[in-house]
């Protein structure tokens, strides 16, 4: 049985890879996961400083899923090449590593920073946050500004550039058509969908930010239809994410158009659901009797 | 900090403490990890939640490779969390968080604080460092242990466990037992003395403490609550302001599910 | 305690409404609901002439919520007329009347034909619907289409006009504001967010329309968020509505700016939710000491 | 059509009947406005899921104010339900849909035909018809009652049951119980004739039972299956092709959770 698939010349094990943002850089979940089982791990959203991120609250739960508003905290480059990028050092695993920004320049030196560094496989530029109020989401919700950034940034990386786009967006085929057109050699979708949540006891919003990103089951139909769209306005890859619980939910998205996916949210409720998809792929495949993981993507058409 | 792991603990008993307070025991190997101060996320199994909810160790019994939680029922989680009778099964994350610091209580006088339900997990706080009891996870005792415990009423849950351990004495809201007030007010009222406090309640009586603290040049630890998410130091959901630099967060953010919950004092910038 | 609301002069006895198309006319749910202790029964999208709607399957569940693609099947103004409208005459409940149609001069038939009847209290227009492929939805995802249309129908519209907005837009202030400055009298929102679901097993679409409309609990963040931006952009007032399950959601849309609600998919769930939902209103009040409903809109800022 | 409310049915028995497949008796009120062919709505508890599961009427017990529902598990909900116990209470809707047109059966010769899980609401179907039991919901009987019955395998569920009311002729798909073949196959080789034909079963099953009747001149009632959101009528998710302009929707559709299941094979527009 064959699970490997490819992106942009990268080879994985197998489809399966952490959401950002929601695995750390893979350390906190080493105790329950074997990193070594995974696709890839892809890490928290790093910028070019550190960033203090929101005032808590920053998560709040929400039917079938949650809400954060994080806000981007990170150590910053330095800090994550010496001490996350060494602790990846270990695994047998791809990593890719997630960049934010607040304005063009920041992603820049982010991309120019990892050029050098070996241990990163692939790059997936976070235009897409809906929670920091410059820069980010901006450049995910128009189309001219993703072209230009991922252009801009598509000169510099020496990886290949996955663009992760938002889902609060009218139309998404001509979000990833903008990408496609600017270089990129791969889309990931979905980020968060913007949502609010409203303590009525206290009156107040359940999250200091007011609004958060929703992710969770709750968000997978609106996941796979995007990732649906997205397949047939473009040729190059697509990692889907959005909800995934279990392989079931993965091969959906494969069956939508999906090279790989990736799980988020549902680490926090199982912290072994990376493994378990990665599983559950192979009892769909042996069970379907599927030769190639690469038969089933967008065979549902 | 003890292993991590999601498992199936099996509920030995449940009973009501008082109004809408509840004590579990839960047979789980995750006792012979546990440290007073630390919590564990109890996933309640409704599909309409996904989170784990924090919930601090109140008591450890490693003989009976037991745990025993006492909460309050506040919403969808906790609620369901009542119907659990002995023989089922629940499944929880843990043993999650740093605890407190017993090694920095060794020969010192200290008071364990509670208020309202931040009164549990000093329970086998005091019960550690009293020494009084056998099967402790550490040998470390202090040179007298003190609880003051802060309720709202009369309902003073979990008093006749700290009695076993500690002289204990009461504030609570309305002057129904013991001091009237909070448990700063009920510290000078009975002239409690103390070098080392460890306290874990509502975030008033944490940022008194604090206060007291520094006027009195003592060292307070005191846990900290707050929304999470993953429960493991991944999500950044539930972070607290540090005076300095955090060593994980490169800011000044501490995670308080991984980092803490339990933090000196003086380290927090409130 | 004061539970009656005003919208452009129209005053409901308290803000409960039923959501378009969950609801028939009433008739159907009149076996489980006193329609007399509604706000407002809000009908089912009419159009100029019988639309079949689309191929079965139309309905599917997905995690906290369903999704629809009908199609707006409706027998047509005449009968709506002489038998859905007839209907609701034996009730003491306020009536308001979804319109959908392809092109801009089908609503116009429709809303021309209803300005006579006085059984009709306010008119909402469906420019929201992901279903069809015609109209619709088109109108609802640009803000010069939005405009337009507006602005026509409040030329011969006699009851005053809701514009029911999509929530597949990438600024949903946007498109309220287009509503307000073509004249509008209110928005409602958020209609279904376009979602998709795959069976695995079979390889097909859940639905033969392949995406569909998505409701329900899972929604609500989205859609409490969208009322939130909608009502700070503009001051025409507003009818929240997507996955409100109980009184205590229903309050959430209020804080949020919602001058009234409705309820749609939990009606499935639970066909007594409507009548559920104004006593859970009263309840909250009355713990809370609220005297009047309208002190709670828009209070959490 | 009795009156429609959702109301809370107690679980009196339930048992496997065969592999995955399900016997639940539930005490209910809406026991007495059941007429067979019609259905009820099954709420599952899981969160996760919000719509009603319709499962048919297999049959009606007025003395205990019980029905019968057989359902095979193919996903969440029928799996949820297998784990209710006798003393458990299950949220159902009901009483939905028209029912067979028992009226149309009067003085004639019936078939009652089922195939796979459709073969449940056929029993209280053949009960009725039969006459041969006590409180039935209504006084019509046919001349006969014959029952052709499609199952895959030798797990023949309910044959026993078919017995007590009706001459019964099995089918099975892979030969080892009666004829090998469908339920028409099986109508000709044991060479049954009738006046009327009730069936239930998949669609290409009812699909050669209409042209079997149209051959034959003989009027069917098929019951139909879609997926439904509400159950009631009001959602139009429901629908099937109907040949005339139906007269609720005024299109060629008719909804089949409340102008069917039941319909003459004549009017559907396959
Ligand atoms: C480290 C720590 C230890 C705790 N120890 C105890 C304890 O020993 N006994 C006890 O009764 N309570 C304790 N709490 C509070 C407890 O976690 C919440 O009361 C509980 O999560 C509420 O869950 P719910 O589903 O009933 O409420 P809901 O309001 O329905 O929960 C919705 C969401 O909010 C979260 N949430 C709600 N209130 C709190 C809160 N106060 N703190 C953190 N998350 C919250 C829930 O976990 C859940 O994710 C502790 C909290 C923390 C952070
Ligand atoms: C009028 C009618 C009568 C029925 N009578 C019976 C019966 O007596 N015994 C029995 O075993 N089954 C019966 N069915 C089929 C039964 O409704 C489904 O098997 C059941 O809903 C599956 O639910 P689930 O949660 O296990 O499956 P899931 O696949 O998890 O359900 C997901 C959603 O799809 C719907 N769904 C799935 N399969 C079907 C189906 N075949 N028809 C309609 N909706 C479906 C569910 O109701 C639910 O909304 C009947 C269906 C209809 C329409
Ligand atoms: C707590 C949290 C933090 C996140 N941080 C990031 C991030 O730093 N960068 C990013 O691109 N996406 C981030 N995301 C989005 C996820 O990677 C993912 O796209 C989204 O959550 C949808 O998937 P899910 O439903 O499986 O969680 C974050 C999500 C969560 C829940
Ligand atoms: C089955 C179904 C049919 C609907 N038909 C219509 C319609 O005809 N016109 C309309 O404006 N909205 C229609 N809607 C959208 C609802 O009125 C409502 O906006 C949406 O479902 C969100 O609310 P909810 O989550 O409470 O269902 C329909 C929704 C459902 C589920
Ligand atoms: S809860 Fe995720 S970092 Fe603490
Ligand atoms: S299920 Fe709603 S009309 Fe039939």
């Amino acid at each position: 049985m064959n699970t490997q698939v490819e992106i942009a010349g990268v080879k994985f094990k197998n489809p399966v890879m952490t959401g950002s943002g929601t695995f750390g850089s893979g350390m906190e979940y080493a105790d329950f996961v074997d990193l070594n089982k995974l696709g890839a791990v892809v890490t928290k959203g790093v910028a070019n400083v550190p960033w203090p991120g929101n005032p808590v609250p920053r998560v709040t739960e929400v039917y079938g899923g949650m809400l954060n508003a994080i806000g981007l905290q990170n150590p910053g480059i330095d800090v994550f090449i010496e001490r996350d990028l060494e602790f990846l050092k270990k695994y047998d695993t791809k990593v890719i590593v997630n960049v934010c920004g607040k304005s063009v320049e920041d992603y820049l030196e982010v991309v120019e920073r990892l050029g050098d560094e070996s241990r990163v496989d692939m790059l997936e530029i976070n235009v897409s946050c809906p929670n920091v109020k410059e820069g980010a989401i901006a450049f995910g919700q128009n189309k001219d500004a993703l072209f230009d950034i991922t252009s801009r940034i598509k000169k510099v990386a020496k990886q290949p550039v996955i663009m992760k786009l938002s889902p609060n967006v009218t139309s998404i085929a001509e979000m990833a058509k903008a990408a496609e057109a600017a270089g990129a050699d791969a889309i990931s979708l979905i980020n968060t969908i913007t949502g609010m949540k409203i303590d009525i006891h206290k009156r107040k919003f359940a999250l200091a930010n007011k609004t958060g990103g929703m992710s969770g089951p709750a968000i997978k139909p609106v996941a796979v239809r995007m990732v649906y769209e997205a397949s047939h306005a473009v040729k190059i890859p697509i990692i889907g994410m959005g909800g995934i619980a279990n392989g079931d939910d993965a091969i959906e998205f494969i069956m939508a158009g999906a090279t790989a996916v990736a799980v988020g949210a549902m680490n926090f409720h199982d912290p072994y659901t990376t493994e378990k998809v990665v599983e559950g792929i192979e009892n769909y495949m042996t069970r379907y009797n599927v030769e190639d993981i690469n038969e089933l993507r967008g065979i549902v058409e | 900090m003890g292993r991590k792991e999601k498992s199936e603990a099996k509920v030995l008993s449940q009973k009501m403490l008082a109004e809408g307070i509840f004590d579990l025991w839960l047979e789980t190997d995750l006792a012979m990890d546990a440290h007073p101060g630390q919590f564990v996320g109890v996933y309640p199994t409704n599909k309409s939640t996904l989170l784990p909810r924090p919930i601090s160790i109140c008591e450890v019994d490693r003989e009976k490779s037991a745990i025993r939680l006492v909460y309050r029922v506040v919403g969808t989680g906790t609620a369901e969390f009542t119907l659990y009778q002995p023989g089922d099964y629940m499944m929880i994350l843990g043993i999650l968080g740093n605890g407190f610091p017993l090694d920095k209580a060794a020969g010192k006088r200290v008071v364990v604080m509670g208020g309202g339900i931040g009164v549990p997990p000093l329970l086998q706080t005091a019960k550690e460092l009293s020494g009084k009891a056998a099967n402790l996870s550490s040998n470390v005792t202090a040179a007298s242990v003190a609880a003051v415990m802060g309720y709202r009423n009369q309902k003073t849950f979990l008093a006749e466990d700290f009695r076993k351990y500690s002289e204990l004495v009461i504030a609570t809201e309305d002057g129904s037992v013991g001091t009237k007030g909070n448990v700063i007010d009920a510290m000078g009222q009975q002239n409690v003395e103390c070098d080392v406090i460890m306290a874990c309640g509502p975030m008033p009586m944490l940022k008194a403490i604090k206060a007291y603290a520094e006027e009195k040049g003592i060292t307070a630890y005191i846990s900290l609550e707050e929304r999470m998410a993953c429960g493991v130091g991944a999500c950044l959901g539930c972070i607290c302001k540090t005076k300095e630099v955090d060593e994980h967060s490169h800011v000044h953010n501490a995670r308080i599910c991984t980092d803490g919950p339990v933090f000196d004092a003086e380290d927090i910038d409130f």
